[in-house]
């Protein structure tokens, strides 16, 4: 077995674990690695220092809602994708639409995302969100029928880069503009709750 | 299907965001509105659509939500003030093309259709106060509270799309691990052992000689040492099987071992005289010597 | 997009496009990375200078049959297994039972296996075992076919942590918790002192 003496070998280990790891490696995944029990803040050098390493590469070391993973910056996408075989799906307004009523208004039935959108929602369009792995249905609202609930998951996080719901695009502009009206019921829950 | 290009648009008519090929998001079509306030493109007199077109617009809007909004940034009339009759007018107007054309309208423009009605036949009436703050209702609240709801998630769902997103903006980074060459043993513990004698005993219904006791059990370790001391040797000193240093537990179970061995005819214990040296060998190696001596 | 000049930004540009890829890269694939015609000399003087880049790492660079690929060094593979999810290997019932007979009985041929498991013991049982260095053929039994005697070795021993065979479990304790199960038929003590 690889002994190990410096910083610098506690790195290397560390930096191969990242860059085979198939999804984001949590702080607490990280250190089964090494028997020695380094505190938070010793991991917290190690892993900027990585960083630091990798800052002038075409891939660099990110924090994600699950843990620590290596991407490829966007600059270098054009470059990449004439690697790539097959097109990423690229949404239809539908789908993005739900997705954002999702993300913002979670969780949400069915019905929820038909009353704000205006329109019925195809079950295609629930499907391709579910398959991406971005929602899933996290229960049932308590009303006939039992609808069920749809909310975003981890990897809907993760595949945006985006370490908390709160780091979503603030919905501020739009709001302001409300503020000023002021002719909005400020009670916007209200229609949720008498369709449910 | 309608190629874009044979639709025949009259030259004041502004462009129909419907001609956009594919319903995908596109920051540039025309039908995506403005931030609110911002001026609009000049505000169409008519808004004749050509019959042709008509199909193609319908499918470009996402319901009559995205249609009426699409109706009021046109006409750049605020959202929090609208005009329910010349709105509601322009709306009955597309819904009444839609269905002289034949085309299936969906339930939910209808639906529209009628709250439209509704909402403009209520402004109309004398409002009476609300019981709580005194204010009369306005009948417009709820519809430009979905308005202002639906037009909120459209510039979500954009903002949303913006960001980058693997595998279409970066990659992640996927090394190859190279664990072929170390193969993964499984692991067995003790434990493992201990069940796996217990169902044995408790299909077998168990027969007594699997009783094994702990002396005896390094009777039969020691019975595997001598076998392998043994192997591929002539007679081998019977002094010699027994490592004095071990202590006299050790012997004592050596030599147990040797009587075992010697009892399940697996070795062979050898005296020319009495008195002589004790010679011990592997009945194997015996056997195999013994077949050489005949071949030769 | 991302300009390049100098053979370093090239070089950043391969190796995010070897980091993110699936499977191993051939030169032909490689050069759709580019618009500029490099010859082969100077893809190799490049893809040297990245595989040099990485020698001091626990990724390294390296040319199969089919391209170019970042594979993990063998050193580090005790480390990254620590942050393995998938469950170890098990051993099946068969190997487990053939281990504790030869444990327990040793030396044993494998007729006294079969007598005991009460089926026949396939050769790849024995042939795992041999091969994990846990058992070995000690000698054979003067009896026609001269059966092979099996044994543990000492590499059993130590990969289970023992010093000796008197510290496996004692069969008496088993024995009580059989009773204790309650499974076995009460006459069984006696079945085994009239044996005895």
């Amino acid at each position: 077995m690889l002994q190990l003496y410096k910083p610098e070998d506690y790195k290397r280990v560390i930096e191969a674990a990242l860059l085979v790891a198939p999804e984001p490696v949590s702080l607490a995944e990280l250190k089964k690695l090494f028997e020695e029990d380094f505190d938070d803040d010793t991991w917290r050098t190690l892993l900027d220092d990585l960083r630091r390493d990798w800052s002038q590469r075409g891939v660099e070391l990110i924090q994600l809602a699950t843990g620590w993973r290596f991407q490829t910056r966007p600059e270098y996408q054009s470059y990449l994708e004439r690697l790539k075989h097959d097109k990423p799906p690229k949404y239809s307004r539908a789908v993005l639409e739900t997705l954002a009523i999702i993300a913002y208004r979670q969780p949400v039935t069915r019905g929820d995302i038909e009353d704000i959108r205006g329109v019925a929602v195809s079950p295609n369009v629930l499907k391709t969100l579910e398959s991406r792995g971005w929602i899933d249905v996290v229960g049932h609202r308590d009303a006939p029928g039992r609808p069920a609930l749809h909310a975003t998951t981890r990897k809907f996080l993760d595949d945006l880069g985006l370490r908390s719901l709160s780091e979503l695009p603030p919905l501020t502009e739009i709001e302001r503009v409300m503020e000023l009206g002021n002719t909005e019921p400020p009670e916007q829950e209200e229609a949720v709750e008498q369709q449910a | 299907m309608h190629a874009a290009g044979s639709i025949p648009i009259p030259a004041w008519h502004p462009l129909p965001p419907a001609v956009a090929p594919a319903p995908t998001f596109d920051a540039n079509a025309p039908h995506w509105p403005k931030v609110y306030g911002e001026s609009m493109m000049e505000m169409p007199r008519d808004l004749y659509i050509p019959p042709d077109a008509l199909e193609i617009i319908l499918e470009s809007f996402e319901g009559p939500l995205d249609l009426l909004l699409y109706l009021i940034r046109k006409a750049n009339i605020s959202v929090l003030d609208i005009p329910m009759a010349p709105l509601t007018a322009q709306y009955l107007k597309y819904v009444e093309e839609m269905r002289q054309h034949n085309l299936e309208l969906a339930a939910e423009y209808l639906l529209m259709a009628a709250m439209l009605i509704e909402i403009k036949s209520r402004m109309l009436l004398p409002r009476p106060p609300k019981a709580e703050s005194g204010e009369p209702e306005d009948p417009r609240a709820e519809l430009v509270r979905r308005l202002l709801e639906y037009e909120r998630m459209k510039a979500a769902a954009k903002a949303i799309d913006e960001l980058p997103q693997v595998g279409r903006d970066y990659e992640w980074v996927s090394v190859w691990i190279a664990d072929k060459v170390v193969e993964r043993q499984p692991e067995v513990s003790l434990n493992d052992l201990q069940v796996a004698w217990l169902t044995l005993m408790k299909q077998a219904k168990v027969k007594a000689h699997h009783r094994v006791r702990r002396d005896e059990l390094s009777v039969r370790e020691h019975m595997g040492h001598i076998l392998r001391r043994l192997q591929g040797q002539g007679f081998v000193g019977f002094e010699r099987l027994f490592d004095v240093s071990a202590g006299v537990a050790s012997l004592v179970v050596s030599f147990l071992a040797v009587l075992e061995l010697s009892r399940e005819l697996l070795i062979e214990i050898t005296q020319s005289e009495a008195l002589a040296p004790i010679y011990v060998r592997s009945r194997e190696f015996m056997e195999s010597a013994d077949a050489a001596t005949v071949q030769a």
